[in-house]
């Protein structure tokens, strides 16, 4: 048995590995869930049932969805750049940060002011905590996957500072938690879900236009390819670089004002739940394709509120279903190599070695 | 404050990272990053207690958590290597099934004790005669047996790196495996080694953890000590011996904040907790501003190794 | 005849959709120099990377040492006494010579240090291979790390030793040092295949020659009953006239003038030294010197990718000293770079023709949103005038394209853009001889056209015949400046080695 | 009780949900809330279902998710078990009217809002007889979670006791900031070991104190459920949680629909908090000091926090005579005389 390359796929083959690898990942978690004990049917069955039985539980996922879908987008931009940014948790946490700020200090203005400056002092901080690596990454080649997960980790602690110590909310007596916002710093519902679903609606398109029909989206896959190539056209790169690292990071910082505001309705450790972690999975899985993003982000959420469910209903650890996700991934991760290789059989050809 | 004993529970609190952070060298220095430590840990942390609940014998405890991180690390290994994927995506995903898995299998366990048979083994134990040494002996051998496993890797580790056949060969896997393969080295087969290596040995870190440290078996018991293994490791260079500096550095900062609770500290400790990061990022910053050829990542990591690419 | 050492027989190949060899057949005796010719694709490199255990044949039988063997990795062929010298060394850098030598074939435990030096030292004076054991492969030159890669394979016992293109990246001088440890080791009982692209290098080293052609075996001849008019029909599939045609020159106006110039590498040693000449209208200026003499730089520099250090480049009168290719094109200048590195700085790969068009036209558009219609339409155009074979202009990454073809698409895109200045940097390598004339033909219509051309190249003959004047460079200087026509092929070889000045004209 | 999905079953029974901070055999807090809602079903039998999800995170969004899925579930009345989840208790309690909604440890209420706790201060006041009789060294550990009015009502009413016996020692804090992290735990306690305490007391979820009091040689006063079997050789006695009989009423009130916002704080004498039996090696004069109080505790006779009370720096804060009221030990935000540590400033 040997490797060898194959010709490219066309699009009906990928999918179709594709889908081959998530129904492989179903039967194998299925024997697991049988060695546990479990019918896997219906705890499958169960799961769909719990991410979109109803409106309730389909409002639950689009919760998850929407923080997973932007930070997707956010850390893509930065992957179509080839630049790994897995860095989304800290953008996430400052941006919350500065969300929490304005929130806190400001609460005194009119919602939809309150809400923009957020916003914008979300995305500016999340933006500052990308550029930061970016910045060494251009000027000294540093690497940006090893430097930005240690921003992830500093920007935790940041907020553990905040919240256990400098923004402690006097009148929690004592409990480490800042102080909920204002009714003007929360966002507004649309069909009974905060708006954060229009927000990563929009930024699906805008991203795809950014990414497809503009110079800069062209710059930054040129980059991505060979920064040579760049050079030689005539491309700022250093420019091109932090602009578009500001842009990944500003996207991932928004999340953590959309979090803070939208569902826990203040700033602490909890605030990402490793969204920033699960994003590069399913940013990854969709091929770099801002509508893929949205695809995955949601079943990926499906599968969560899932798992939630199962727990909830059933009382079936939400691990289970942890392990689940894992083993799709794995299953997917590993029917990636069907796209570019095949294996030959090859029959005993001439005699024998040694 | 007491700066032995401080400085023994030092040696305790970096030991776990110890483990990992040496396990992931020998991954690196074969060309792969594995992100998967702190699910290797956990799948270890949890292996090894089940096990030693379950059989009350210490050894096979052990065995049970470098086992169980191996299998981690092999499926790692079977995804990135032979199959080719993406190595960051498999580590983050091995990261969420060990997660998983620990707290799947932990579940029956939470808050129970392992039986004494077990914890009589890994407890503290003065080793003969090194422990008489003073200030040293008490710092670091009146330790759990683990702790001196440790020891012993690290020293076997770095020898086997530094001087035999085998570290030559794992290193020029790590920096051209086309290289290696002309070399007539088998690239898969080195890569499997150090991978799985690696494995058992975060398996046996988060082990550390639930058999010698609180054997008390706790969910995410590893806490994010996997995730700072992976810092760890570019703090030490790619050294297994400076490794030893950087797991006792980054596990004091860890635990310094009880005993500095007490004073009034001109700076908070939650700032001083991100000083491993700080210090990471400026090792980091300052190894790329150098430009040297030498003390670098392994110039193969992250790519897969395919004998008839171009 | 002497005793066979390996008969390949019926080998096939096939990378996706490409058929590199489809039955190929090939004997090497002991003792013997086995030359392989082809043009660039013909599949030499691949046919010996199965002798040598790296690619793994779909069809064929290997015999070696009249044992029938199947060779699942390199370990199998080293175990038989293959050994490859790859056209790209496979070293690592940061190890010593020692190290990449021993290392996979290492039989004790612990690495003894200075035993192994006092051991690789032993066989180096034995085969003629001066190299320090103990100096870093990041230190040493080209020829040095070649002189590593052929003792690490003699190390291995091997008594078939396969060189691709080991030349291309020598003087003629340490050419000639190569053949003589090639001699030396035939004496000795090895079989040596040797890829070059030289026919006059073949016709003087080797004593059996095999010609492949798009994957199959043309023949086996003995080159005392061979000529070079011969082989290239043989390569070529008909009889070539390979002479170049030299239009006369143009107006010969200065457009570009080069003064001191200075510029230093990463590690801050000069890559090049105090330059100075002058490009004219019409006129193709060659440059010859060994690989690694600066000609990058110089390209580089010229082309505003290149930090200077000292000196100038006056454009038509206008300094071009600290400007970036993006300043260079806001200046309204036309000048072209067709560089060494086609995918890795010319064009994007993953992209299609109308992306890599738009490389250079985009910049020129207005407003954020990115126009491609324009950039169509010129693909096609260029698709159609040099006859580019590609299934699809926008739906086809040139990645895929055949070498010659990536070569058109990036010549054609820089032609089109009308320069008065071309940079063109060995821009037939890998190409086939049939593409490599289209190029020497495209070249001249521009030289015609009264555009200034700068021609960087590696063969010799080849810059003797289409250039006007030759600058010879070595190590970072210019050592001189000939005029192509009454230059002598010696001379310059001197000279790009240092040895030899010659007065700039 | 982990059958049928959503809206299945009788519509007569009522859903019980419980949100846990910590997992269910902690072994120590959740355990002890477990052990109530496991009792509460087996007195109610069929006539409830309850529901529980561990490891809730003290997170505002998180806690509302939780309970929505609870009442998707069809839960009538939820508790929730720790302060950290108050925000979101009261956030949902707001989003569902109809459900009834009960908080341990805080202090807001709603009109289907209400808090419940016990006197814990009341028991831990009798293990600071113990432990202040046990220590040699007259240094007493005390690994506390977070500095929540709770705990410090804690600490204070262990040292009150201690002191009560023996007027030289000094309770030694360290804050963890967590309910349940063994290994923080643990190195917490070790620092204050090393200080030289001989005896810990904690406020905290896992075993991890004792068992380095253990490993140190010290002796222990556990929390939440007894540790005898877990760490023997250290163990002396605990501060008990006895949550079943509160859960009881407060289902059937709901069953009844007699339930209402009234919030509940029980102590001793409703034997909702217990001190656990001394072991031996508590001091043996203990026992009957410890009889002694807890009758006049039970009684009325005594109350931890009667004057006079000296804080920190020695001032009298409560006078000779007086006592504090609910409201002044629901604040607690200083220490008393003999507490060695300090409160980290909010703000
Ligand atoms: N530290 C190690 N790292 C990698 N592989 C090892 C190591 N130790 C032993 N092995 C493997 O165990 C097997 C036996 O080792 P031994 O040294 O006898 O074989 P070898 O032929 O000298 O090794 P090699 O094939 O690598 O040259 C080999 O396959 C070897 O690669
Ligand atoms: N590893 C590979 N993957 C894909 N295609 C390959 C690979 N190696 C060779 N090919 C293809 O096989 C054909 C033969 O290539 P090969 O390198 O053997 O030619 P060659 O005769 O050595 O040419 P050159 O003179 O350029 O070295 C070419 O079309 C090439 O693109
Ligand atoms: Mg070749
Ligand atoms: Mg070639």
């Amino acid at each position: 048995m040997r490797i060898a390359k194959r010709s490219e796929l066309n699009k009906n083959q990928i999918a179709l590995v594709r889908l081959g690898a998530v129904f492989g990942a179903l039967v194998f978690g299925g024997l697991f869930l049988v060695v546990l004990g479990e019918n896997p049917l219906r705890i499958y069955v169960s799961m769909v049932q719990g991410g979109l039985g109803s409106f309730f539980r389909f409002r639950e996922t689009v919760n998850i969805a929407i923080p997973l879908l932007i930070t997707s987008l956010g850390v893509m931009i930065a992957f179509k750049m080839r630049f790994w940014n897995i860095g989304a948790e800290g953008q996430i946490f400052m941006g919350g940060f500065a969300a929490a700020y304005l929130a806190l200090n400001f609460s005194h203005l009119p919602k939809p002011v309150l809400l923009t400056l957020m916003a914008g002092a979300a995305m500016a901080m999340g933006g500052v905590w990308l550029i930061v690596p970016a910045w060494f990454k251009a000027k000294f080649g540093t690497n940006e996957t090893l430097f930005t997960l240690m921003l992830n980790y500093i920007a935790l602690r940041w907020v553990t500072y905040l919240q256990y110590s400098l923004w402690k909310d006097p009148s929690a007596m004592g409990f480490p938690k800042i102080a909920s916002f204002e009714q003007s710093a929360l966002l507004p519902k649309i069909f009974d879900i905060h708006v954060g679903w229009i927000v990563a609606l929009i930024l699906i398109y805008l991203i795809h236009m950014y990414l497809n029909h503009t110079k800069t989206g062209y710059e930054i896959a040129v980059i991505g390819e060979s920064e040579d190539t760049a050079r030689y056209a005539g491309i700022d790169i250093k420019r091109v670089i932090l602009k578009t690292m500001f842009l990944s990071g500003a996207v991932s910082g928004l999340v953590g004002m959309i979090q803070a505001s939208g569902i826990s309705g203040t700033l602490s450790v909890d605030l990402t739940g490793g969204v920033g972690f699960t994003a590069i999975i399913t940013a990854w899985l969709s091929g770099l394709n801002p509508i893929m993003v949205g695809v995955v982000s949601f079943l990926f959420a499906m599968l969560r509120q899932g798992g939630s469910f199962i727990q909830t209903a059933y009382q079936i650890p939400a691990s289970a279903a942890e392990i689940l996700q894992a083993l799709i991934l794995f299953f997917v991760l590993a029917s990636e190599f069907f796209l570019r290789y095949k294996v030959v059989w090859v029959k005993k050809a001439g005699g024998d070695l040694k | 404050m007491n700066v032995i004993s401080f400085l023994s529970a030092v040696v305790q609190a970096g030991t776990p990272l110890l483990f990992a952070t040496v396990g992931e060298i020998f991954s690196q220095k074969v060309g792969n990053l594995n992100l998967g430590l702190e699910g290797m840990m956990l799948m270890g942390a949890v292996t090894g207690f089940a096990v030693g609940y379950g059989t009350a014998n210490p050894f096979l405890a052990l065995m049970g958590a470098a086992l169980a991180g191996m299998v981690g690390a092999l499926v790692y290994a079977f995804i990135t290597v032979t199959l080719k994927g993406n190595q960051e995506v498999t580590g983050l995903t091995l990261t969420i099934f060990g997660t998983g898995y620990a707290s799947f299998v932990g579940s029956s366990y939470v808050g129970y004790k392992l039986p004494e048979s077990v914890t009589s083994v890994f407890a503290k134990v003065s080793f003969p005669i090194l422990s008489e040494i003073p200030v040293l002996g008490e710092i670091f051998f009146k330790q759990s047996p683990l702790v001196y496993l440790s020891y012993l890797s690290v020293l076997i580790l770095g020898i086997l790196l530094y001087k035999t056949k085998y570290g030559l060969n794992l290193k020029m896997v790590g920096e051209n495996p086309a290289a290696a393969d002309a070399s007539g080295i088998g690239v898969s087969r080195y890569k499997y080694f150090y991978i799985t290596l690696g494995g058992a040995m975060s398996g046996i870190g988060g082990a550390f953890l639930s058999l010698a440290y609180i054997p008390v078996w706790q969910e995410n018991i590893t806490a994010g000590k996997g995730w700072i293994a992976v810092a760890l490791v570019i703090f030490a260079v790619w050294n297994p011996y400076r490794a030893v500096a950087g797991a006792y550095f980054f596990g004091g900062l860890d635990i310094i904040g009880f005993r500095l609770q007490k004073f009034a500290l001109p700076v908070p400790i939650y700032i001083i907790n991100m000083l491993p990061y700080v210090a990471t990022i400026l090792v980091l910053v300052l190894m790329s501003m150098k430009k040297s050829k030498e003390n670098k990542a392994p110039s193969s990591i992250g790519r897969a190794y395919f004998r008839e690419e171009r | 005849m002497s005793e066979i050492l390996v008969g390949m027989k019926e080998i096939s190949k096939t990378f996706g959709k490409v058929k590199a060899l489809d039955g190929v057949g090939l004997t090497l005796r002991r003792g013997e120099v086995h030359s392989l010719l082809g043009e660039n694709g013909a599949g030499k490199s691949s046919l010996m990377n199965i002798l040598a255990g790296i690619y793994t044949p779909d069809e064929g039988k290997i015999s070696i040492k009249d044992k029938d063997v199947s060779l699942n990795s390199p370990k199998d062929a080293i175990n038989l006494g293959v050994g490859m010298i790859h056209q790209h060394f496979k070293l690592v850098e940061v190890m010593t010579a020692k190290e990449n030598i021993i290392a996979g074939y290492e039989k004790s435990f612990f690495v003894k240090g200075a035993e192994l030096s006092k051991k690789i030292r032993d066989i180096s004076v034995k085969y003629g291979l001066e190299i320090d054991p103990d100096k870093k492969i990041y230190d040493m030159s080209v020829a040095e790390k070649q002189r590593v890669e052929i003792l690490k394979v003699l190390y291995r016992g091997a008594d078939v030793l396969i060189l691709d293109e080991p030349t291309a990246v020598l003087t003629p001088q340490e050419t000639e040092k190569l053949f003589d440890i090639i001699r030396n080791m035939t004496k000795l009982g090895c079989a040596v295949v040797i890829i070059t692209h030289k026919l006059n290098e073949v016709m003087e080293i080797s004593d059996v020659i095999t010609v492949l052609r798009k994957g199959r075996n043309i023949g086996t001849v003995d080159k005392d009953k061979t000529n070079t008019m011969e082989l290239t029909k043989m390569m070529v599939g008909k009889a070539v006239d390979l002479s170049i045609e030299r239009p006369p020159r143009g107006t010969q106006r200065e457009v570009l003038k080069v003064v001191n110039l200075t510029a230093l590498k990463s590690d801050k040693t000069e890559a090049l030294k105090n330059l100075n000449f002058s490009m004219f209208t019409g006129e193709i200026l060659g440059v010859a010197g060994i690989a690694g003499s600066g000609q990058k730089e110089l390209c580089e520099t010229l082309a505003g990718l290149y930090p200077v250090t000292n000196g100038d480049i006056i454009y038509e009168g206008e300094s071009l000293l600290g400007k970036n290719p993006r300043e260079i094109i806001r200046m309204g200048i036309s000048m072209s770079f067709v560089p060494e590195d086609r995918l890795g700085m010319g064009l994007v790969a993953s992209m299609n023709i109308v992306d890599n068009i738009l490389l250079k036209e985009y910049q020129k558009q207005e407003g954020l949103i990115i126009t491609r219609k324009p950039s169509k339409e010129k693909a096609q155009k260029i698709v159609e005038k040099l006859n580019i074979s590609t299934p699809s202009t926008d739906a086809h990454p040139v990645r895929l394209l055949s070498g010659g073809n990536i070569q058109k698409v990036l010549l054609g895109r820089e032609i089109e853009s009308n320069p008065h200045v071309i940079i063109t940097a060995y821009p037939t390598r890998g190409l086939d001889i049939g593409s490599s004339y289209l190029i020497y033909d495209l070249l001249n219509k521009q030289k015609m056209k009264d555009t200034a051309v700068l021609y960087v190249g590696e063969d010799l003959d080849v810059l003797l015949e289409l250039c006007d004047r030759i600058l010879v460079m070595c190590n970072g200087e210019i050592t001189g400046i000939v005029d192509a026509k009454e230059a002598d092929r010696e001379k310059i070889g001197l000279m790009m080695s240092g040895a030899h000045k010659e007065e700039v004209i | 009780s982990s059958e049928g999905g959503s809206g299945g079953g009788d519509e007569e029974q009522v859903v019980a949900g419980f949100i846990y901070v910590g997992p269910t055999n902690d072994g120590g807090y959740t355990t002890a809330h477990d052990n109530g809602r496991l009792y509460m079903e087996e007195q109610l039998g069929d006539r409830v279902r309850s529901i529980y999800r561990e490891n809730v995170p003290e997170d505002r969004g998180e806690v509302v998710r939780v309970i929505r899925e609870m009442v998707d579930q069809g839960a009538n009345i939820i508790f929730a078990t720790s302060s950290g989840h108050m925000d979101g208790l009261i956030e949902a309690a707001a989003e569902f009217p109809e459900v009834k909604f009960a908080h341990c440890s805080g202090y807001q209420t709603a009109e289907n809002a209400t808090n419940y706790f016990g006197r814990m201060y009341q028991a831990r006041y009798l293990s600071g007889i113990v432990a202040g009789m046990k220590t040699e060294s007259n240094k007493i550990a005390y690994v506390a979670a977070f500095p929540i009015p709770e705990v410090i009502r804690g600490i204070n009413a262990f040292t009150l006791g201690a002191k009560s016996v023996n007027p030289d020692v000094e309770v030694h804090v360290r804050w963890t900031n967590t309910w349940y992290d063994p290994a923080s735990e643990k190195a917490a306690a070790e620092a204050l070991l090393d200080e030289g305490c001989d005896v810990t007391a904690q406020h905290q979820d896992s075993t991890a104190t004792m068992v380095a009091a253990e490993e140190a040689g010290a002796f222990s006063i556990g929390y939440n459920v007894s540790s005898k079997d877990a760490v023997p050789q250290a163990y002396m006695t605990a501060p008990l949680w006895n949550w079943g009989e509160y859960y009881l009423t407060a289902v059937q009130q709901v069953i009844d629909g007699t339930w209402t916002n009234a919030p509940y704080w029980g102590g001793m004498d409703e034997g909702v908090i217990l001190l656990d039996e001394l072991t031996e090696l508590a001091p043996q004069e203990a026992a009957e000091i410890v009889a002694e109080m807890e009758a006049k505790i039970k009684s009325g006779e005594f109350d931890v926090f009667d004057g006079p009370v000296y804080n920190q720096a020695g001032e009298e804060v409560v006078k000779e005579g007086d006592s504090m009221t609910d409201g002044e030990m629901l604040g607690f935000d200083w220490f008393v005389q003999g507490v060695v540590g300090n409160i980290p400033a909010g703000n």
